[in-house]
């Protein structure tokens, strides 16, 4: 679980990358609790025994919405939690749209066809640690900080999370705090901690010297690379796109990357900040 | 007609013009990757045949993202035919795929007819390829970027490059956008198309209606899906009774019904597209529903089925 | 630019070459009947503009059962072009259609040329008729059969004659079963066509693999509703881009933000469709929803958006 | 209510004849009871004001299914019972395919976008009445029943049903029972009531000079048919085709009339079985 890749990966061609480090399983997933918070974020927990054995932080499902044909093609989730002794994982979700809707609609009694552990996750850098978490860009980095908390003291790393307001943030800060990690905090309207973005908080635990995991809309994660750029901070920041397959086969879900593009769905979703190209 | 029980299996061999397949389901090209992408979802070796992502001479970056759009029961996409070239192709995807039991097809693409001719030449003596796939929905830049896919003496013109390079059994796959399929089907095989397949995507267009902006970045993208398979039927049901040789359904396929609709309407054979997206194990649940229709049909071939659809007064 | 307060009310009246519409919303031949099925479920006097049902020289009786069919995010539909006949359809259903408010365009459809012209002729004079709109889908029975809608000289042949017999505004409905869609709508508007409307329907096919028949007695059909849309944007993008007159879009409109895609890409006003029949009110819906969209967007005239789609680098 | 048509509406232009008889509504309609017997037959009652008010028996109601666009069409199904004190209808249907499959999912805080009530449904005729149903063809007749029972006094009259199995009709005798009616009965496999086919019980109730009205499968309604005109009785069919728009717009349901087509939303469902051309 949770391994820390010692050769530069990048280096190999994608597709035997497959071969090395993944296996993806289809698998069909008894909800076991469905909540949806007030700022209509929804969190589904479902059995899926293959799946939360072989996930990584970082990595996702792919998620088929409804039986029929509209909407077609699956939906691309972040694995939120990874409960590996009771074989389950969670989502977390906003509803934004027809399949988030639909999905949001479920009830414990139906059942999730998922494919994954899909992508390529979080790989352990130096330490301490630095997650910096915006909106729903915040869903991976719990499972992300679970496994920190499991490895190491929680007071050696910082949790940085923003979101528009205190009732979208609050949820958050309760499952992050709940690991034993301190949270700093900033909202857009100051409802709850800084009132500003999430990278300002950045300057405030200056000198850093460790790895930032950052995700989050993608204009938050520019100004997070900016700042480690500066700094000559390793970063590594997960991105989103839109994905038919999430296998590398449509080649979909293609982003700009240092030299030439890149399919966030297998070389991703996490990038090291470095081989993305930013217009900063 | 012999009798059908529960136990006997029906037999569902299908033959394309040298190409022998052990079931005429087949993935469509572009929408399988190299195939090794789904080789942890479903048993390759189960399906009548592998159609790979489209080679071109050299490798190609493909077109800038956003590159695919859901629309309804269906999808864009403008990938821009990115793929490694043929010498990578050749080098790094055939020996992990030449171990495939399934017959292998290699979709090739050129923007002149020269080019065409050349990726066939290298392609013809490689090892584990069964077969050609002609993609000419591409435009010709020497004709000032016609589709070769929409006149049919540049599409028989390709056709005949090919075919003068190569004894691998030749499929030529037609583009529906256009007045006659059928002209166009008839011109491949005047010029030696042991096979035509169809259909390849509908052109089509989504706009974000509040950023203003197209919703692909290349503007216009290839409509593929359920949507369109009405399309892709008609089309079939005029080509295959118009040529002689076989022909491959494509368009929309996402079960076995739909794959048997192809069948009636006269293809021999028929390809999976967009549906291994959202369903990677569709071909083997096609192939098992498949044999369960002829069962129930009272076939004890797949081939009796072929062109049977009943449009006169017959009953 | 005006600023726009959330009370001003956005204008939305556009003109169709001498046709001037309150809203760009009209509802498509075929599929908003003779307009008084639907009048106690929504305000009919609210609408752009009404196109009824084709009406040829003769009564039609249709085609045999069954007529429609279901598809993914489409229906198909082979009708057949039952209608009551020009002589007919102007005593029995002009007295009722004359009272209303919103413009009444009449669909006219021929076997022959003349044909077409004849119909003009005794719809010209009639009262409470704003103008004609052309049907040019229909096989030509004197050149065997082959459609008006796909040769453009035929197409424009069919327009001069009725341009002759009318001095109504003529709006000519374009086949998207084409190659080249620009190349049709060039003839038309040459021939003197005040505007084009596209897309007629996709021509498409079903079976039902249980029994082996064609889910249509007539075999083939026309496929509309959400699933064509992509085809029909690319198409009314490509043509708007082409002519001076102005292109009215249809195919697959079913909310605002369609409506609105379509304006984007360039048409000045849209039919609605299939989506009256699941959703008679839907073209109201359209109207408020287009109001909303320009408030959003800070725009006071829905004139002022009409191919504004951003396709460069201008962001 | 279950007015008596006294001109020979037939001779009227079909379009004409909505605005003297009918008035359909668009109504958003909460669901008030949903039950789902054991042979996948589901009843929907829900809260109509406008339609519950103006409905007459053989007239049906389209069902919006979803708000999506696959399933694309509305799903037309008879208004199988109707009270007016409450302001609601019931539909009765089997599930079938993908419309019918999620209409059985919904719940009693969904609600159902109708529209209704549509066509023109049974004609009072000469009494005593003979109601023939098959199958799901029994639901409009249970409307019709009713409304009988109101009326005369329910010994007069005979109920004919028939269906596969025992499982598949007592429901239905039940229900009609519980009018005060006296049910006679056939299956398919003889589990109830007579081995064979509802047409069958015709011969045991002649000789009957009244009026037959049935629904249900078209080769029994076709019996049906052949059986009254041997014996000269005026019988009325209700049809069913694949429908778009329920309103007379489409031209799509056609079936073969006497002479020349009709359509099945409008003219009908309900027609005068000498109207509709048979192959007898
Ligand atoms: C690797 C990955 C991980 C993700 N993890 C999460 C997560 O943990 N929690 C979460 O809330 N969201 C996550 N997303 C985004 C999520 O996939 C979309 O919100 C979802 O697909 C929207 O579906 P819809 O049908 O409700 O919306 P649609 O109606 O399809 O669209 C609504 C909006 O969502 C956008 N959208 C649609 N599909 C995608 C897509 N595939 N990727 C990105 N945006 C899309 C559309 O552009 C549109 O703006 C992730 C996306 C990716 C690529
Ligand atoms: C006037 C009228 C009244 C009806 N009343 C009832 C009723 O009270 N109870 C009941 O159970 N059924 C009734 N039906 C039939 C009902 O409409 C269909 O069973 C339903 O539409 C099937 O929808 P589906 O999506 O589940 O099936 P689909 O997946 O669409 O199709 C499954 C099967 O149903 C048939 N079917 C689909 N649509 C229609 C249609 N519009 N009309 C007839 N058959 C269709 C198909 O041909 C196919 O064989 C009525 C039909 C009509 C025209
Ligand atoms: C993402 C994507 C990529 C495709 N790439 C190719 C290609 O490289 N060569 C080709 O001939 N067809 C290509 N196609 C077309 C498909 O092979 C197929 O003809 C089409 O999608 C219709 O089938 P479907 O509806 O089952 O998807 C592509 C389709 C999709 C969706
Ligand atoms: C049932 C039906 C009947 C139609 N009849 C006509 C017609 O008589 N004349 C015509 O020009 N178009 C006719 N059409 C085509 C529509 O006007 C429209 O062009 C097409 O359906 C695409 O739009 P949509 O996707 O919104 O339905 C018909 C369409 C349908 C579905
Ligand atoms: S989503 Fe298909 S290649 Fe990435
Ligand atoms: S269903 Fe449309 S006319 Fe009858």
């Amino acid at each position: 679980m949770f391994s820390v890749v010692k050769t530069d990966i990048r280096q190999i061609e994608p597709y035997s990358l497959v071969a090395f480090f993944m296996s993806e399983f289809q698998e069909n997933c008894p909800i076991e609790t469905i909540t949806r918070s007030a700022s209509d974020v929804v969190c589904i927990t479902v059995l899926a025994s293959q799946i939360a054995r072989t996930a990584c932080p970082g990595q996702f499902v792919m998620v088929r919405v409804g039986n029929g044909y509209d909407p077609l093609l699956r939906r691309p989730f972040s694995i939120h939690a990874c409960d590996q002794k009771n074989n389950s994982i969670s989502l977390l979700f906003k509803v934004v749209g027809q399949g988030t809707a639909m999905l949001a609609a479920l009830a414990p009694d139906d059942s999730l066809d998922l494919i994954g552990p899909l992508g390529k996750g979080f790989s352990f850098g130096n330490t301490p640690a630095c997650l910096v978490g915006g909106g729903m860009g915040i869903a991976p980095l719990y499972f992300l900080a679970s496994e920190l908390a499991a490895r190491e003291s929680t007071n050696d790393h910082h949790i940085l999370l923003g979101a528009r307001n205190r009732e979208e943030l609050a949820p958050f800060v309760d499952q992050f705090s709940g690991l034993g990690f301190a949270v700093q905090t900033a909202t857009d309207d100051g409802s709850l901690g800084h009132h500003g973005f999430v990278p300002d908080l950045l300057d405030a635990i200056t000198p850093f010297a460790g790895t930032i995991y950052t995700c989050g809309p993608h204009p938050m994660m520019e100004n997070v690379v900016r700042k480690c750029s500066q700094l000559s901070l390793p970063c590594q920041v997960s991105l989103e796109t839109h994905m038919a397959c999430g296998l590398g086969a449509c080649l979909g879900c293609t982003v700009a990357g240092k030299d030439g593009y890149v399919h966030v769905c297998k070389q991703g979703p996490v990038f090291p900040a470095s081989e993305v190209k930013w217009t900063l | 007609m012999d009798t059908v029980t529960a136990n006997t299996r029906p037999d569902l061999r299908v033959s394309i013009g040298g190409l022998e397949l052990a079931n005429p389901v087949m993935t469509a090209s572009g929408t399988f990757g190299y195939a090794q992408e789904f080789s942890n979802l479903l048993d390759l070796d189960q399906l009548g045949g592998i159609i790979v992502k489209g080679i071109s001479l050299e490798p190609r970056p493909g077109n800038p993202p956003p590159r695919i759009v859901e629309t309804a029961c269906g999808m864009l996409n403008a990938i821009g035919l990115e793929n490694v070239g043929v010498d990578r192709f050749i080098k790094e995807k055939m020996v992990w795929l030449a171990k495939l039991a399934s017959p292998l097809v290699v979709n090739i693409l050129g923007d002149s007819v020269e080019e065409y001719g050349e990726i066939a030449r290298r392609l013809d003596q490689v090892e584990g390829i069964s077969g050609l796939e002609i993609n000419i929905s591409c435009p010709n830049v020497k004709k000032g970027g016609v589709a070769f896919g929409t006149v049919p003496t540049m599409a028989a013109e390709v056709t005949k490059v090919v075919r003068r390079v190569t004894e691998l059994p030749l499929i030529v796959k037609l583009s529906p956008n256009v007045t006659n399929i059928v002209e166009m089907a008839k011109a491949v095989e005047g010029a030696g198309a042991d096979a035509v397949s169809l259909i390849n995507t509908l052109i089509g267009m989504a706009i974000d209606a509040k950023s203003r902006r197209p919703k692909l970045a290349n503007i216009i993208g290839g409509l593929s899906g359920p949507a369109i398979k009405p399309v892709a039927l008609r089309m079939v049901y005029q080509v295959a009774g118009s040529v002689k040789i076989p022909v491959i359904g494509i368009g929309g396929i996402s079960c076995a019904d739909d794959a048997v609709e192809f069948l009636l309407a006269g293809a021999t054979a028929i390809q999976v597209g967009t549906a291994n997206f959202y369903e990677p194990a569709v071909t083997i649940q096609i192939i098992q529903g498949m044999e369960d229709y002829l069962r129930q049909q009272g076939e004890t071939s797949i081939r009796d089925i072929i062109g049977t659809v009943r449009t006169g007064a017959e009953v």
